[in-house]
């Protein structure tokens, strides 16, 4: 199995799937022969030429729009965001028409499609290249979101993104882009959309990340494990957002009765808060004490603070010491 | 910048240009003057219904027929149309059923959109007419994509879209005629110019002479046609298409009609216009100007006008009586289907939370 | 003191900044000589003309965006958004751009204006005219979230968003636009942003709502205390969603220690979802039961079945009993 | 569609268009010449600083410095400025002081952004040279409104925006000009076409030859300028500023002119461009076709660019220098300040939360 990163993992997936289903095309800003920004689809436009994998005029809201109609009409559009912080102008045709095409004909025209944008913070981008936009996606029905925080998990669920019936909001972990390393499984093979992971078992917290996030919590977990085995965490990635996994949450703070939300996004109205509230529903009396989230601020994503800003082990490991001597 | 408008018959239904002339068999003009009768009395007994409160709200097309059917007469059942609220005639042209469409305006239990959407929201997948949406434009770069689809997957089939002159003033106008330019798809979009926005005229959504002018930012070629003339109608878009099909590319095209009804049902448009406008247009009635063509050609006589209205009548009254005894709402679980594929865990434990809950309190009565 | 109905109220309060302060201009698609299609603005541009209460194109985001950049210039815009619907086409520009300016500018060019926009369902208005899409910008830091239910608090509250330094998102409960009345104080008086208000007191549950959702759980309310005189509510309008008066609801859950939230918008990612995971930090050792909401399902907003999907008395009671019998 | 390049001297710096020559003092030139060469060497250095490591980002504007260096000399300082990243230039020429100017690049404790953005992304209130966004576009329609806010004032400010040919294809550019149109409203919408999107080239961005023209479909005078020609640029937007202050409505402007660098500190051309490309685009540059032109008219002698240079370079080291040793950090608290006016409960507890937490822990490294 090839070592990648989860950059090359993107890649590889899109590629399998582009070999396999001819309806299958990219497009976005500078996804041609620049092969993206982050180079993400690099030899795509070699291999399949201009009109499967496109450059588009920048205009976020005709790359969501058109690719609606495309898949209407039968093909898996793939578009990607540059960004997620310019996703914006494309909200109405997300919220209002990608996310409703089904519900509204009754069923008759399904859109599948996956955008792919890369998200998150760490990488000195300040407000518009650091944005963890996540929940306002989770709120609007008909839409899915994934997000990966390795490469396994990218190249299994982006393949299982563009085969599933739904719209997909695939985010991607920008800041571990390249430094989330694995050994990939060569050829096709997907992750089920909706499955969280335990990435480490434990039985005293449990920690609910997702993205970059995860790798944050596992190096928290190290630390904790190291100040005398004195805090046993159990880490789980959720990696589907919408629908997520419910039962693998609530099974483990059954065992755990303590939790910590761990997000890069501002605190308030995010994903954290809906982990909260569905926990506190359905265990309450499981907790032997609050679930604590740590987030970013409720303020735009910083540039000089940018660490300042960003949950870290530290933080963390603040957050585990409050819920385990409360 | 001057733009003709193109017309082929005048106000009389006098021929002015036989070089546009559409050359259709007489059957096939018989059905589209029976088309525009049609969505008009089917628009006038709606518009009354709804007066009498069985209706919940409806948008009629009264003057602006010519424009959308004259395009579903000028395509093929094949080639997608994207409607805004005030073209479903078009549906009805490519074969819709009355009960099926007045199912859709009841959004009872037989509604082909599970009564989700307010009435005239159609969807008819096996006529390539795709779910109208509320919001302006939005459908426009759909119709883009499913060109662009259509071209990269070497089918010949082609895609309209229309909106109103306030579509022009949207954000998604822009990047989809932009799209439509760049990557030269077969696409016909059309702005079904009628003079008002609700209660915003015109000349607030631009200070340009025409709509069709601002194909120039596209590359495209802008026509500028009158929308009251449907053989003009079908001469403009018959030449969109064949442009398309030919791959030469998408067409702007600006039809020039005008509202003479109210915006909808909830709108009265005393307050903001004055009476005397939509009156002059009545004598530049899309169907009046067909009907002497029709007439002057020998294609038509008036007994089978009178046939046709009263069979007309019969079945509007037929479709009526058939969606009122539909039960009138949908089975509860479909307000939790088709949100996905499959119905994820959330959405089926909020379907039992409410089945539950309806259990012991009873069914709503509807307000 | 007259008696108004919400419309009314908004329209008094407009007229009266716009005569006070010149800054203030009114924009928006009908809202000149037609007074907008709910007739908010009726009399405005007979009295100010069409260079303060302006008839725009068909565009959201220039609506929005030409406001900015007048706020920046000094006036105070309160643009209209003919539904909240709508409002997702300016949604860059309200994020990205307003949300953001006074942050980034490191407090040198602030954009003080009002947003109003009416949001709810239950109008017959289908997915497209009646959305509550309030979590959608209360996630989003630099914006504050304001929504009234009754006459009195829509005036106070809507001169004291325009004289407000910040961005105001002004959403108005359509559903009860007309219905509820009250009489309401002439001439000039402001409501603080931040301040809920106990609507009803009581001392087994706490119920949370805004907007008309408040008229829905004073029903509630009412029918509970015949029934037996069971069920004793404390019914608390929050009024401002952004910042929200935390204290007030903590004062409440103290005595009750039971929650009930109550909304329309879907429920995944809601704002109750905000409220729950905020008690139960805070509160975790007074809650006598799992804090619950009853809200709008996690569909687009349905046409026919309406008000199986809106909250109503008998579904906010089925909570209660269940927080009470816990 | 045919438009003319404006121009007024030659690759040469010869007049070539004597009627639209700028009648400046020489000194006022000088001014000018000194900017432009002020910024390309500011360009020069930072890029070598953050090659060296010691800057985070930067944006060069190298060949395209008449386009906003111009501009801002055909205005007015009580003009206001909206710049995308690529035109801070004109906060230089307007007097923006190049410590700070290297705060902001560096977003330590005195830049005036508070360390909140990203290089490049500068705010001058003082100078009417608003905060600069990373999104692509999003400040024309904030001209726009300021221009209209100017005129519903009766003030006789004018607003510009500075945008790139990506910028075009953005919705909201759409609803800008179409708003600038219909409000007759005195802004200045300026693209300055480099000919490259980061990797897109300008041919991706619209299929009509020029960006001017769009101006068509809003009603509003569509200039076609050489970007790299100052004299041309300070001649068309005084000609734009004017038409403005005579309340006669908004102009679209096309600069052209060329991206001869990479995109962005984090691009790398060679992938996607041929080398040669830029090479071409030398010959035209604009400082020497200005220096050439000056020096003509006698208004320009060797030895004061040598002092110029000689001074700038100083200058540039000491605002380094300045900037290098001012704390790398805006303190903490500004953090959670200016999200509001006033600093909210609940960024109250998070600052506490997070201050309360530092003190543990000790502060962050900076990674
Ligand atoms: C994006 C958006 N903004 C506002 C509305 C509210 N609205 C519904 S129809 C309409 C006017 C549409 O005018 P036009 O495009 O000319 O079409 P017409 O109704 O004349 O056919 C408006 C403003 C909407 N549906 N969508
Ligand atoms: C809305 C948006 N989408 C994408 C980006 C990413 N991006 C940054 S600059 C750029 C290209 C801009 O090209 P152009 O407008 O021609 O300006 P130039 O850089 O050439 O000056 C892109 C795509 C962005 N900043 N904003
Ligand atoms: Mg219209
Ligand atoms: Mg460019």
């Amino acid at each position: 199995m090839p070592e990648m990163n989860i950059i090359q993992a993107v890649n590889d997936a899109l590629r399998i799937e582009m070999r396999r289903d001819p309806r299958v095309v990219v497009l976005g800003e500078d996804v041609g022969r620049f092969g993206g920004v982050f180079r993400a689809t690099t030899g795509l436009y070699e291999e399949f030429g201009g009109e499967r994998c496109i450059d588009t005029p920048l205009a976020e809201s005709g790359i969501v729009g058109t690719a609606i109609g495309m898949a209407l009409y039968g093909l898996r559009p793939v578009p990607e965001i540059q960004f997620a912080d310019f996703i914006y102008p494309a909200y109405d045709q997300i919220v209002n028409e990608l996310a409703k095409m089904r519900y509204r004909s009754g069923g008759q025209y399904p859109a599948p499609l996956v955008i792919r944008t890369p998200v998150g913070g760490g990488i000195k981008g300040g407000h518009y290249h650091s944005q963890s936009p996540e929940a306002l996606f989770i709120h609007v029905p008909g839409l899915k979101v994934v997000i990966p925080s390795n490469p396994i998990d990218a190249k299994g669920l982006l393949l299982a993104s563009i085969r599933d019936e739904d719209p997909v909001i695939f985010m991607e972990p920008k800041r571990v882009y390249r430094a989330a390393r694995g050994d990939v499984p060569e050829g096709d093979y997907t992750i089920p959309i909706g499955e969280a992971k335990i990435v480490r078992e434990g039985r005293q917290v449990t920690i609910l990340a997702w993205g970059a996030m995860v790798h944050t919590c596992l190096e928290a977990a190290e630390k904790a494990s190291t100040l005398d085995g004195r805090y046993d965490l159990e880490i789980i990635d959720l990696r589907t957002l919408l629908p997520f996994d419910v039962d693998a949450i609530l099974t483990s703070v059954k065992k755990t009765g303590r939790v910590v939300i761990v997000h890069e996004a501002p605190r308030t109205c995010g994903f954290g808060a809906e982990l909260a509230a569905t926990i506190q529903e359905r265990a309450l009396l499981q907790l032997q004490a609050p679930i604590l989230r740590v987030t970013g601020f409720d303020t735009p994503f910083p540039y000089t603070l940018e660490h300042e800003y960003l949950p870290d082990a530290n933080r963390i490991l603040d957050a585990v010491a409050r819920v385990v001597n409360f | 910048m001057k733009l003709e408008v193109i017309r082929v018959i005048d106000d009389d239904g006098k021929v002015i240009h036989p070089e546009r002339e559409p050359r259709l068999t007489g059957d096939a003009h018989r059905k589209v003057l029976h088309a525009l009768i049609r969505i008009r009395m089917v628009d006038e007994r709606m518009l009354r219904l709804q007066r009498q409160g069985r209706l919940g709200f409806y948008v009629s097309t009264t003057g602006e027929e010519a424009t959308h059917i004259g395009a579903a007469a000028a395509l093929r059942v094949s080639d997608w149309f994207y409607s805004a609220y005030r073209e479903v005639g078009a549906a009805l042209y490519r074969g819709y059923a009355l009960r099926t469409f007045m199912c859709q305006l009841f959004g009872n239990a037989e509604d082909p959109v599970k009564g989700r959407q307010m009435p005239v929201h159609h969807s008819v997948r096996d006529l390539n007419f795709v779910t109208v949406a509320s919001p302006v434009a939005t459908q426009i770069p759909h119709a883009v994509g499913t060109a662009w689809a259509a071209k990269l997957q070497r089918k010949d089939d082609v895609a309209v879209a229309f909106f109103g002159d306030g579509g022009t003033s949207t954000p998604i106008f822009h990047t989809s005629c932009l799209f439509a330019g760049v990557f030269k798809v077969p696409a016909i979009i059309v702005c079904r110019n009628n003079g008002w926005a609700i209660s915003v005229p015109r000349s607030v959504q631009t200070v340009t002479p025409t709509f069709a002018q601002k194909a120039i930012a596209y590359g495209l070629p802008g026509v500028l046609v009158d929308g009251n003339d449907v053989l003009a109608m079908i001469h403009t878009v018959a030449e969109a298409a064949a442009r398309g099909r030919r791959g030469e590319g998408a067409t702007l095209i600006e039809a020039r009609t005008y509202r003479r009804g109210a915006h909808s049902s909830s709108d009265d448009p005393s307050v903001y216009r004055d009476a005397d406008e939509p009156r002059e247009w009545e004598t530049r009635d899309p169907i009046d100007r067909y009907r002497k063509y029709l007439t002057h050609k020998g294609e038509l006589t008036a007994d089978v006008e009178a046939r046709w209205r009263h069979e007309i009548t019969e079945e509007i009254t037929d479709a009526i009586r058939y969606a009122e005894s539909v039960p009138p709402k949908p089975p509860l679980r479909t307000m939790f289907e088709d949100v996905y594929a499959e119905v994820p865990w959330h959405l089926e434990e909020q379907f039992h939370e409410l089945e539950e809950h309806l259990r012991r309190h009873g069914a709503k009565s509807g307000h």
